[in-house]
């Protein structure tokens, strides 16, 4: 079975104990992510200082692949600004949906091992949420996000 | 026929209902306007899906589902490929008849109030009739029909003026009872022009000419998967995307909802809002394997044959004394209603069937068009593709006896 | 198994799609309550309507349209013998969602007002809880709903209260969440005897026990096909003849008229009222053979050995550790949903995939009622006749393993 | 073919020369019954006199089947109590709808032609909408009757 390629040990590693999870009572946006279809839900706070992502926080619960994506999300953005942050939403939504699966995206570090999930369609939507919820919390909009999106 | 193409003969062969007799005689099927008969490649598409893929769709994680899913939504995409349409556009139903009814349920309760206008013809088949009066009556909304001429066309002359204060105009594409090509493209524009929104009834010309909404620039489309040469119990409606995304839901039930409390419910976007519970998955399945079929052969190569058959047949129909055709004599589909002086319409399509030639007789669910032309009931032959010029010569042999026993 | 019976084992070979790998394993497939499998016999009533038969129903009068009225007929025939109603009281639809959206339209527009009391179960299925919310929206009924216990069950302790004032109490037969069997008769006579009319949402019982609806007692019943292995795209509502006599019509269009004008329409009457427009002819036919099929095996025979597997189901999952199981510990249907401590009820079932085992993640389409249980999602094994005790074996071992994987 | 079974001389004849083809001016009562799938329509007017058909006739359009089945009935009934009408009228629907094909029936004479209907199920309407048209105006009630019903 290739379930190791889509469970990869850093990927259960960040399930198990993701890193930045808890409240950020200092935020300056949070945005709550769920995927109705199987009660995926995660907070995600920001605490922007200009273009500076200065900290960044989770809460929720979700499964693996969600809470994986999302510990990873938190280490990634940290310290970096809005521009680098889009960067890598980009470069990450790309490796997962775009038609053509992309060339390996160094840039993307960690998060490449990601990539297993664009074969297993119904779990893509459980690895963007976090970074949908970053898209959101981006454009300083506060809100909440869903996966239930028409097909594309 | 084009180099590399398929003789219509070859193509004949997909079809293994035509491949038998009836009362002795072999089947001429000229019952193509109520249903078509569908190709192997179609019944195998559906065949194939229950022997290897069958699973519920959308909310699976295993591969039966993950394969229903694609199959399901890879038919949303040929569909919409088919008319020219985005996927988020294609809401599939049971048929012509349910997606009207969506229609005048979601948009018309929501849209219409009373006093407010819905334009018709007077050819329209029932199901673009009553669900406008059931609204009339739960909305009081008014309808209006645009009148036809004695050839059987749409009187244009008034159009401006029936189109005043008209919300919704809605439309059949090409009648079922009189063969009547409307100019769609030019009824939708000078309807939009007027502010209407605008439904077209494509049930009889989307398996046989080339369609595109967005040339055609209408608002709604709805269409008849056992039609055109797909399985039963599937159609679609189109809807403009910003339309369906205003638009409140249908049906109420699973996969089209996002969020459920005991509460309230929040709806997902088009098309799964429209979408409640279980589709139709093998039968969207075998619909996009029909559109697929039907691409195959070409449809602009298929209007031709059509206007080949369409032609015979009033010839040949010409010769039956007696016989009055119904609807235009040129620039019309390939189908043929008609009556005999002598027989009545009951007569003529039992006497026929004893010579396996299948007709259809009644008011083909066209009751006030009959009923303003005069005619208590017709026949009508109606042709496809697979159809040829020999079974139309027999079908005035056979008329011809017909008309002899009843003179 | 009594002598002249088929075994299990021969039976399953009934089902083409089971005989097959899944990423290097053998299926299982357990989740037959989303969706069941198709025996050869159900697929192949399809293709031979197809190949033989297709035409358009009932206003036809050749030979291909009466055999196909005999089909779609006889289809309704054979389910008003299925679930011992008239075939008068059966009315084709897609399946259970748009059955109950039915009631909720042509019955519920015409007899509730703003304030009537609609009564509902914690446990329902969306697809008997939206369409009520959307009613309550354009209607302003009231929405009650019956509490479950800790155990799952329906806690019936002040339902003479809860029933009180209620004009419509629409409860599911067996849950699809947390296998619990509802009392369904004796809950219909109590609903009765305080003057509610009453819905069963058979939809998860319809393909594994005896049903009569009149023994039962209800007013409505809804099921759909491709859970009782027909095909998709059916599904029928039983209404008692009374109350559908006197039922408005849902949808408008043809086939469902006796008689149209510009200026209205008379209405035939049940069934054909509330079947606008060209039905799922294939589909009905398709169904009949399914009921064919599994009254051949018989319904007693398959509720007993669906306990079977309910219980064994139970004491392999019982042994997993850190797991919860939902619902009732006895008296249950042949599905058991449950979480895992370590694992999220997607990471099960995408593991358990890469095992060819098939088993649902999800809310199932009940939100409120997990939202109630405390529980984000759950997994679900459902099982049916063709299932094996090997199979639930199997299940245990790749269970243990996901397990194991995320603790 | 086996046509010239369903469309018997007799049956020919009397759709082409309708016999107490008319209105009756002094009808004691009169139905309309209708067919509206086909478009046949026929008014069935009697004379009643107690429980004598004193005289009967009909108006109306239909197929051959239909206005033959009208004409012969219009011969049968006149001059015949309510009961012998009546008897006529059950022996007439049996012979085309009940489950099994009864014997013939000789009381029918003439009216037996129609049993070869029986084979064409589509038809059955036709030939028997005058004779529902004749029951309802046995029990004396002026209206109308559809064949448009339930399946039985
Ligand atoms: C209890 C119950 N009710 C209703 C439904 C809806 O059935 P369908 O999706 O076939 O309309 C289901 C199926 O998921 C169900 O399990
Ligand atoms: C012009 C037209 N509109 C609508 C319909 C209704 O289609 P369906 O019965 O498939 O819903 C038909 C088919 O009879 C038709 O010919």
């Amino acid at each position: 079975m290739n379930l190791e390629e889509l469970y990869q040990e850093v990927i259960l590693d960040h399930s198990k104990r993701p890193r930045n999870f808890g409240p950020l009572p200092d935020a300056t946006v949070t945005v709550r992510g769920d995927n109705p279809s199987c009660g995926d839900e995660i907070e995600l706070s920001l605490k922007l200082n200009g273009d500076q992502i200065e900290d960044v926080k989770f809460t929720g619960q979700g499964c693996a692949i969600c809470m994986a994506s999302a510990s990873l999300l938190t280490l990634k953005v940290k310290k970096k600004d809005k521009a680098q942050a889009e960067t890598l939403l980009t470069g990450f939504k790309d490796m997962l949906t775009a038609p053509e699966a992309p060339e390996s995206n160094e840039a993307l570090g960690d998060l490449q091992i990601f990539s297993a999930v664009r074969r297993f369609p119904q779990r893509v939507k459980c690895a963007t949420l976090s970074w949908r919820a970053l898209e959101q919390a981006l454009e300083a909009h506060a809100g909440s996000v869903t996966t239930e999106e028409p097909a594309s | 026929m084009a180099a590399g193409e398929r003789s219509w003969e070859e193509i004949r062969k997909d079809f293994p209902v035509l491949d038998q007799e009836v009362n002795g005689r072999k089947l001429i099927y000229f019952d193509n306007a109520a249903t078509s008969q569908k190709p192997l490649s179609v019944i195998e598409a559906m065949t194939c899906y229950y022997e290897h893929d069958n699973a519920n769709v959308h909310r699976g994680l295993h591969e039966l589902s993950n394969r229903a899913t694609a199959g399901y939504e890879g038919a949303r995409a040929r569909l919409a490929a088919y008319i020219g349409a985005q996927e988020e556009e294609i809401i599939f139903t049971r048929g012509t008849t349910e997606s009207i009814n969506l229609v005048a349920r979601a948009w018309g309760e929501e849209y219409l109030k009373a006093g407010d206008v819905v334009l018709l013809t007077e050819m329209e088949h029932h199901s673009n009739i009553v669900p406008w009066q059931m609204l009339a009556q739960r909305r009081g909304v008014k309808l209006r029909f645009i009148p036809i001429t004695p050839e059987g066309t749409l009187d244009l002359t008034n159009l401006d003026q029936l189109l005043e204060g008209v919300k919704l105009f809605s439309f059949v594409h090409i009648s079922n009872s009189l063969g009547t090509i409307n100019p769609a493209a030019e009824l939708v524009r000078r309807a939009k022009a007027a502010g209407a929104t605008v439904l077209v009834d494509a049930a009889q010309s989307a398996g046989h000419l080339p369609l595109d909404v967005k040339e055609l620039g209408c608002d709604f489309l709805a269409l008849s998967g056992h039609k055109m040469c797909g399985p039963t119990g599937i159609g679609l409606l189109y809807g403009r995307r910003e339309i369906l995304d205003a638009m409140p839901p249908f049906h109420g039930g699973g996969e089209m909802i996002s969020t459920v409390t005991f509460e309230g419910s929040q709806y997902k976007p088009s098309p799964y809002r429209f979408e409640a519970g279980t589709p139709a998955i093998a039968e969207a399945i075998g619909l996009a394997a029909a559109a697929e079929y039907i691409d195959g052969i070409g449809r602009a190569r298929i209007w031709e044959h059509d206007q080949l058959l369409a032609r015979e047949g009033l010839a040949v129909l010409s010769q039956i004394p007696g016989i009055r055709i119904l609807g235009p004599l040129d620039h019309r589909a390939g189908l043929v209603a008609f009556t005999l002086q002598s027989a009545h319409a009951h007569d003529v399509v039992s006497m026929a069937d004893q010579e396996g030639l299948a007709l259809r007789g009644g008011h083909h669910c066209t009751q006030p068009l009959l009923r303003k032309l005069g005619v208590p009931a017709s026949s009508r032959a109606s042709f496809a593709f697979y159809n040829t010029i020999e079974e139309i010569h027999r079908m005035g042999e056979i008329l011809k006896k017909v008309q002899a026993f009843f003179a």
